[in-house]
């Protein structure tokens, strides 16, 4: 088995950008990606998509003390696996006791404890809590999938060879018919975007939406997002936003890049208010998030980037325009969807349509 | 099955069909709902809004989170599917399951003994936005039929911002949100769009992006702030302060568009300085009007101010001075202009003493109000100031800072609340008496000729005033009943409102004394119904939910208004804290099992349509089936009860034995469905919809866009011009055409020379504190909306609950949860002189210390005891408000009336359970 | 939402108009109208005779007479050995089982479109009777068109009468000429004989100068 | 080990039938850090313990088509919440005479019969599942492979019983692969020490069985 599997040929890689300027944290990717994928028995505490609170101890809970990834050399780095109770959620509730249990007002509607420290923690529990003190407070939203790696340690840390970058696209995915279950990859994943299903015994984690990327259509979570934050496209495609944000404006950087495994996720990093000095005037000189925190998340290319950006927001307020303010702009919804712009509603996706284009699928001969 | 196979599965469907949630937000998103067999699987935005303007970003994809897991609802836990009976006591969680014929037949009776003992009074609807206008118009039809009561849906949401109604004589100021990307000055100012306007919010940013400055103006560093350029924060309640400060800097500065001001605003309207009241045309001649007012023209003296426009037409208003004027009897007095009075109030506010007042920086005060003087500016401003006890005189200041720079009826300028859009065929609807276009020329030329009528009575009149003018006739003549009086007779309101403690201190008399004075007046003539003798018997509640969002608390109607009522009736599709409560609960069908519309709103002055993907679950129906059934099952028992007709509280005589053939127009309206495309196609015939409109045309593109504003007062009160490619922006018409307000002084009034104003000293805008609502305690919670529900609806979503803590918590500073030995995540109790509840506690640096957030929308039995967050709020209403008969200060339905506070409560806190 | 109701209100309207108008711009269309639609439907023996006794050319020539655009009526052959029976065969030949709305744009139920249709002519006033013809009849449409225009005609309100030209503009556009030219074209190359060559390239013409001639007169 | 016949089904250990039948200790030691199948495994696991079961009683008893394997170990541990305890039996090819060591290679896959207990949630999963195992954690279901029509009657099954601090399980497979393999290897996991996969506790000798 190999150790890094980034080595698998890879046609393009899809890749993601959020900026989290726009983002108000209102989770509709996270329940856009929900209601379509993560429904079943064994999925209701899974999140493949989540937004949190920044700073804050985020789903599952302190999951950036649990280590995974992979050294420059390329060795890994152990991880803890993130126990049910450290995610939470998944809540029952007592409807029917409360309803029609005819306890009147003794009991009321909760989510049921079963004792398994899952009802104290759940994926967005400290939701704008945030740091620093009063009036400075500061925080943002941070929206996480699986950052679909370069260098998926996840892959790398399976026994069985479940996973495996598909060719066409780079996403990361998991064969659950070879997954046994076993899940070193949650333990490795530093980013801990990787879920235990108890009632099937298998792990998953984000798809990239591929049913829908393969029928041109946009992931849930980006097609869904209210913010219109959400680009996604081939990284490599040199005249898409990704490509010119990531690589040609720098203002897109990728989450934790210490931990090594080459994202391809990547985010706008957060401008913030003026400060408050103590006297409540206005103080125009310290960033209200400290740059060191923000470095912390997104490396030390953050200042540049901030930098970039607060220079192109000076010059549209004296008058001028900007490309990078533009492209962020969006004026037109779909340029934020690359090649991934057709509309779900157009396809014919009955199950026996689909059924006939998988067994066709399956029978082109390997690679296609 | 290989894994890629698996999910390939997963995104499947076999139907897809538009669908729309129809809660009251209004924001009508218009999804795509992919069902799968006779299972909603999933629903997406639709995202084929095309843009308007050029350089405009469009409006796609419209949606939220709430919007997004609808479809999970269909078969929540929480979903009441078969018509329920109450076993036991109301309240005690026992129910049997009923036929729907046993159901209606046991409404059908309450209500026939009502009106043969009590009268038809007694029985009362509470009127609401929740569930879409076809949940709403069967038993609005039903009430208008039988001439029951229904309670103003304003009065009970208080959504109602009344200082924009003193100032425009209306508070429908909102333009299309893509508006808001034209600002060059966003002040986010008691609102918190992050949370409430999910689907607009991107304007925000891009308008940033643009160059825009967003300022976040609040107690919190709240979600909204977070992506600001400026966040100012302010003491709770003290915005006014904060406001007239900046006005005071706009003036001293000399940075006041005076231009603006004077065409626009009473500003250059001459005041009598012996009596503070207006000069009016009455003083100086004998048999002068009432409502004509003067200025002084700086090359003549004084001058009427010109009625039937704001252009001044060659006068030069004098904006300062005083003048000695002759009045009819010979006698001499001195005038001088509102400008003048104003500023001499504006002395109390320069930024050193507003700092002390607001504690926002005088510095920052005026750095803010420089911005604010040199761009084109518009305010968020949501729907929170009305919940405040003196949130007018907050809107009011506001209005003015907009008024003295510049900002409204052009781009990017205004206060962005909410403004109905004209769907004319509903309002037309209640009067047809058959259906089609013939029908519809006759009502709209009968309306023409009665608006022509009173144009003849008052030609200077616009189109606006007029629609005010017919709105009011059938506002004596129609159901709809500001919720004020029913409150203080029947659910024990009476008894708060005269906590003199707990109201503004300049209230010279007891409340009991200021209501009977406005009702002896006249100034609420045939709409203080019902009397204090007529007590209610039978309640319906519609999808509202009384026990939730009760400010008073649902102790206070479960004590003093349910022993009175027989019969409380809930439809709905889930089960409410109201539901709990009820006698009997009919099971409504949700959006996506059924066709509906919201009612629309020109935020994207849009008709979007929801249809019906499955049919209902269960045993549900939809209203109109409900209310059809329940209006032929009346006539049925009526006629088995010899008991055919009755003599309504106007003293019509009803026929109770039609009532079911009346309902459904002898057969024309026999489903919502045709109910909608009538009034799909009325809209199109009278022009606010594109010609050809139907039900079917909605069917295939999911939403419509406005072509005009209607001739009815609500649509007309936006005043601008609907273009299909342009941004909309509310008061162009008074702007850029001179079209007068529907005010007093037919201008922008910024002084109310009302006895009752004149002696709260709020005749001009000003600061009051907010009343120590619930006793002296040293919190005070501020409150709003979550970011999780629309109020309660949407609240028991398995999934929605899942992205927060799902269950109720209280928000509070690091500094409070010392003072109070709270760790995060404690169990406490907040409680004060009204009542108390226990929710989790968030320790949070964003928290003004000494602020306390409770953001609404959980339900009652969330809370312990089912105590909710709504038992500490007194719901306090302003004696100001009970003034009538003023010019604009009368009562229209969804307008002008007392309004209940539940901002700016005060508690104390404390520890019930560690973590 | 509150009860914007005025019910309170009198209202009284001068809608209703006499039942019967004088001959003008307006009725001429609505006779062609009524020509065009009894021209397809589906043909008896009195259809025959008529086209033998050149009747139909003769109908439309009066019935145009007024029309406010030219309408070349042309000249209408029966050929000799045409017996009633192949007549008829001839319309079958060319409209399988009737010009439809629903089977020409190959609509998934008819049913559905029909009832969209009925819905359309309900709210102008105007009943279907449903065991006679299909609501999405060429003739069935042809006379909601003939209805319009007459109701046009008729009203005494300016208001009813924007309403029924607006209705006319929208129904061709929406409706008649959706379908109707790929009909006459389908037709067309079929080859039809001289009698239905006529009666579609009229019909063709008419539906087109029909709509010129409404939207000038709403822009106007 | 003699495999016995017996006449009545003895899937519960504890069933009177087992009374009767011998069973042996048999050794385990753990599975060997150098042969985990990945850098991340062999990383994380080197400088922790594993293989915490040291020794396992093993009985063997055949009725019809079936083998029925009885282990037997103590586990006094607090219960993991993520982890749960397993053991597994397992059979080389006919011919093969590889060490039992690393549960196969993938020159030299085993058939692995691999019970794993199950939480309330997951009872409808199969109590025992029959993989092939081609190293430590290298497992795979069986049947997925084309050409390995996995026997639908010849499933394994499992019952297992918790008792005193003492496990005893019995699996319950196909004969006749046992009896083509002529010896087995056994593996338990430590669930208390998030034992699973290749990280485990295995026989490091063969034991022999006698099938008849």
């Amino acid at each position: 088995m190999s150790q890094d599997i980034a080595g698998t040929a890879v046609a393009g890689q899809v890749a993601m950008v959020f900026d989290l300027n726009k983002c108000m944290g209102c989770q509709t990717c996270s329940i856009a990606c929900k209601v379509l994928w993560t429904r079943e028995e064994g999925e209701e505490h899974q999140w493949w998509m989540t937004v949190n609170t920044q700073p804050g101890q985020g789903t599952p809970k302190d999951w950036e003390d649990m280590g995974g990834g992979r050294k420059k050399d390329g060795s890994p780095v152990t991880g803890h696996q993130p126990t049910r109770a450290e995610f939470g959620g998944g809540w029952e509730f007592n409807y029917d006791e409360v309803f029609y249990g005819g306890k009147g007002r003794s009991v009321h509607l909760k989510p049921t404890d079963k004792g398994d420290g899952t009802t104290r923690w759940g994926m967005n529990w400290d939701e704008d809590q945030g740091a620093g003190e009063y009036p400075n407070a500061y925080y943002f939203y941070l929206p996480r999938l699986c950052n679909h790696c370069t260098h998926p340690v996840c892959a790398s840390a399976c026994p069985t060879g479940a996973m495996y970058k598909r060719p066409q696209d780079g996403a990361v995915l998991r064969d659950e018919d070879l997954c046994q279950g076993s899940r070193f990859c949650m333990e490795a994943c530093p980013y801990k975007k990787i879920y235990f299903n108890e009632a099937r015994n298998v792990a998953q984690h984000c798809i990239m939406c591929f049913p829908r990327l393969e029928e041109g259509v946009a992931p849930a979570c980006a097609r869904q997002c209210p913010g219109r934050l959400t680009f996604v496209g081939m990284l490599s495609d040199p005249e898409g936003p990704i490509h010119k944000l990531v690589n040609e404006w720098e203002v897109a950087l990728p989450l934790h890049p210490e931990y090594g495994t080459t994202p391809n996720v990547f985010y706008v990093p957060p401008l913030a208010p003026y400060r408050l000095n103590e006297d409540m005037s206005i103080d125009y000189e310290t960033p209200r998030i400290p740059p060191e925190y923000l470095e912390s998340l997104f490396g030390p290319k953050v200042h540049s980037a901030l930098a970039t950006m607060q220079g192109e927001l000076d010059r549209v307020r004296a008058g001028g325009t900007s490309e990078i303010l533009d492209t962020l702009i969006v004026y037109n919804w779909l340029d934020l969807f690359g090649p991934f712009t057709t509309d779900p509603a157009t396809l014919d996706r009955t199950p026996d349509k689909v059924a006939v284009s998988l067994t066709a699928k399956r029978t082109e001969p390997a690679g296609g | 099955m290989s894994t890629e196979d698996r999910y390939q599965r997963r995104w499947c469907w076999d139907r897809v069909t538009w669908g729309t949630h129809c809660v009251n937000c209004l924001a009508t998103c218009p999804y795509r709902v992919f069902t799968l067999g006779d299972t909603v699987a999933f629903e997406e935005q639709g995202g084929t809004i095309e843009a308007v303007a050029e350089g405009v970003p469009d409006l796609n994809p419209l949606g939220c989170q709430k919007g997004s897991a609808w479809s999970v609802q269909l078969t929540s836990e929480d979903r009441v599917l078969h018509p329920l009976r109450r076993v036991g006591e109301r309240g005690g969680g026992q129910w049997e399951q009923i036929t729907w014929e046993e159901a209606l037949t046991e409404v059908a009776d309450a209500m026939l003994d009502t009106i043969d003992e009590d009268g038809v009074e007694s029985i009362v609807f509470e009127e609401s936005v929740e569930g879409g206008l076809l949940s709403q118009a069967p038993f609005l039809r039903l009430a208008g039929l039988l001439g029951a009561i229904t309670l103003d849906a304003n009065g009970l949401v208080n959504d109602l911002p009344t200082g924009q109604h003193i100032t425009f004589g209306k508070f429908s100021c909102a333009s299309t949100v893509d508006d808001t990307f034209r600002s060059e000055l966003l002040l986010q100012w008691h609102s918190n769009p992050a949370y409430t306007s999910i689907p607009y919010h991107h304007f925000i940013s891009e308008a940033r992006y643009r160059g825009a400055t967003v300022v976040a103006i609040a107690p919190d560093y709240n979600a909204s702030a977070v992506s600001s350029d400026m966040f100012v924060p302010v003491r709770p309640g003290t915005d006014a302060a904060l406001a007239l400060s900046m006005c005071e800097v706009v003036l001293s500065e000399g940075l006041a568009d005076l231009e603006f001001a004077s065409t626009q605003t009473d500003l250059p309207l001459l005041v009598r300085t012996d009596t503070g009241r207006f000069l009016r045309e009455r003083d100086i001649r004998s048999g002068g009007a009432e409502d004509h007012f003067f200025l002084w023209d700086e090359g003549n003296g004084i001058h009427d101010a010109p009625r039937a426009t704001l252009r001044l037409e060659g006068l030069k208003p004098a904006l300062r001075g005083r003048w000695p004027v002759q009045l009819a009897d010979g006698s001499t007095v001195e005038v001088t202009t509102v400008l003048s009075l104003l500023e001499e109030r504006l002395a109390d506010y320069v930024p050193e003493r507003a700092e002390e007042l607001c504690g926002v920086a005088a510095s920052t005060i005026r750095t803010l109000a420089r911005m604010v003087a040199g761009h084109r500016c518009k305010i968020l401003e949501g729907f929170n100031t009305p919940k405040y006890y003196h949130g007018d005189l907050m809107e009011r200041s506001m209005c003015l800072l907009l008024g003295l720079t510049g900002n409204w009826g052009r781009p990017g300028t205004g206060i962005q609340g909410l403004a109905l859009a004209g769907l004319d065929g509903y309002f037309l609807f209640p009067m047809k008496t058959k259906k089609g276009v013939e029908e519809t020329a006759r009502l709209l030329e009968g309306i023409e000729q009665a608006v022509e009528t009173m144009r003849a009575r008052d030609p200077e009149a616009t189109d606006e005033m007029l629609g005010n003018q017919l709105l009011a006739l059938s506002a004596s003549s129609g159901t709809s009943a500001p919720p004020v009086f029913f409150n203080y007779h029947h659910a024990g309101y009476r008894e708060t409102w005269n906590r003199a403690e707990w109201s503004d201190p300049t209230m010279k008399r007891t409340f009991d004394a200021y209501l009977s004075d406005a009702v002896r007046r006249g100034w609420w003539g045939g709409v203080a119904r019902p009397g204090a003798a007529t007590e209610p018997r039978v309640l319906f509640s519609v999808g509202t939910n009384p026990l939730r969002r009760a400010r008073g608390g649902r102790a206070k109607l479960l004590s003093n208004l349910w022993p009175k009522l027989d019969k409380v009736v809930v439809v709905d599709f889930r089960m409410s804290t109201t539901a709990l409560h009820a006698d009997l609960i009919l099971p409504s069908a949700m959006q996506y099992e059924r066709v509906n519309v919201q009612y629309p709103i020109t935020h994207t002055l849009r008709l979007s349509f929801s249809d019906a993907a499955t049919p209902p679950r269960g045993e549900s129906r939809t209203e109109w089936q409900i209310f059809s059934a329940l209006a032929k099952r009346l006539s049925e028992r009526a006629v088995e009860r010899d008991l055919l007709e009755y003599v309504d509280g106007r003293r019509q005589t009803r026929h109770l034995d039609r009532l079911g053939d009346d309902f459904v127009v002898g057969g024309d309206f026999a489903s919502e469905e045709v109910v909608l495309d009538e009034w799909v196609r009325d809209s199109a015939d009278a022009g606010t919809l594109p010609v050809g409109s139907s039900v079917e045309t909605l069917r295939r593109d999911g939403s419509i866009r406005f072509t005009g504003l209607g001739i009815f007062a609500p649509g007309l009160s936006v005043a601008a011009d609907v273009s299909p490619t342009d941004v909309m922006t509310a008061f162009g018409w008074h702007v850029d055409k001179g079209l007068p307000f529907p005010t007093l002084t037919r201008r922008a009034q910024f002084y109310i020379d009302h006895p009752w104003f004149v002696e709260a000293d709020e005749h001009l805008p000003r600061h009051k504190e907010p009343p120590r609502m619930g006793g002296d305690w040293p919190l005070l919670i501020t409150s709003g909306h979550s970011r999780w529900s629309v109020h309660s609806m949407s609240m028991g979503n398995r999934p929605l609950l899942g992205t927060h803590r799902g269950r109720p918590l209280v928000v509070m500073s690091e500094q409070d949860a010392v003072e109070c030995a709270v760790r995060e995540g404690d169990q406490v109790r907040v409680v004060n002189d009204h009542g108390a509840f226990e929710a989790m506690a968030r320790v949070t640096p964003r928290v003004r210390p000494g602020q306390l957030i409770v953001y609404n929308g959980f339900e009652p039995h969330m809370f312990p005891r089912w105590e909710g967050a709504n038992e500490v709020e007194p719901g306090m209403v302003k004696w100001l408000h009970l003034v009538g008969k003023y010019g604009h200060l009368r009562y229209l339905p969804f307008g002008w009336q007392p309004v209940p506070a539940d901002r700016a409560v005060f508690v104390r806190l404390e520890r019930v359970e560690a973590v | 939402m509150f009860t914007y109701s005025l019910a309170g209100l009198e209202i009284k309207s001068a809608a209703d108009g006499p039942e019967e108008v004088e001959e003008n711009e307006t009725t001429a269309r609505s006779a062609v109208y009524q020509v065009l639609g009894a021209f397809f439907s589906a043909p008896d023996r009195d259809h025959f005779d008529r086209a033998g006794q050149g009747l139909w050319t003769k109908e439309l020539t009066e019935a145009a007479s007024l029309l406010p655009f030219p309408l070349e009526v042309g000249e209408l052959t029966l050929a000799s050995d045409v017996d009633p029976e192949s007549y008829s065969a001839e319309y079958a030949r060319l409209f399988g089982a009737g010009c439809s709305e629903a089977l020409q744009i190959g609509a998934e139920d008819r049913d559905d479109v029909e009832a969209k249709l009925r819905r359309e002519y309900e709210y102008f006033g105007l009943a279907v009777s449903t065991d006679r013809r299909a609501a999405d009849d060429l003739c069935t449409e042809c006379d909601f068109m003939q209805y319009l225009a007459f109701r046009e005609a008729a009203t005494g309100s300016d208001r009813l009468r924007a309403s029924y030209r607006k209705a006319q503009r929208d129904f061709l556009e929406r409706h008649l000429l959706s379908w109707v030219p790929d009909m006459v074209a389908a037709a067309t190359a079929l080859g039809p004989n001289a009698v239905y060559s006529w009666g579609l390239d009229r019909l063709d013409t008419f539906l087109r100068s029909d709509l010129d001639y409404v939207t000038a007169q709403l822009d106007g | 080990m003699q495999v016995p016949e017996i006449v009545d089904d003895a899937l519960d250990p504890a069933d009177k039938a087992w009374a009767a039948v011998p069973s042996e200790k048999v050794p385990l030691v753990p599975v060997p850090i150098e042969e985990q199948p990945n850098e991340y495994i062999r990383t994380a696991w080197r400088t922790r313990p594993y293989g915490r079961v040291g020794d396992v009683d093993v009985a063997a008893v055949q009725r019809g088509e079936r083998l029925l394997v009885r282990l037997e170990w103590d586990d006094s541990d607090e219960p993991n919440t993520e982890f749960l305890d397993g053991a597994g039996v397992f059979f080389p090819d006919a011919g093969d005479s590889g060490a039992p060591l690393t549960i196969g290679s993938h020159s030299a896959p085993v058939r692995l019969w691999a019970w794993r207990d199950r939480t309330p949630m997951q009872e409808a999963l199969p109590a025992a599942r029959e993989l092939v195992a081609s190293g430590p954690g290298a497992f795979r279901a069986a049947g997925l492979d084309a050409g390995d029509g996995e026997n639908e009657g010849a499933r394994p099954d499992a019952v297992s019983a918790l008792s005193g601090g003492r496990w005893a399980v019995v699996i319950a497979g196909d004969l006749a692969r046992a009896a083509a393999a002529g010896r087995m290897g056994v593996v338990v996991w430590d669930g208390s020490n998030d034992e699973r996969a290749g990280i485990g506790a295995v026989s490091p000798n063969w034991v022999p069985l006698t099938v008849k």
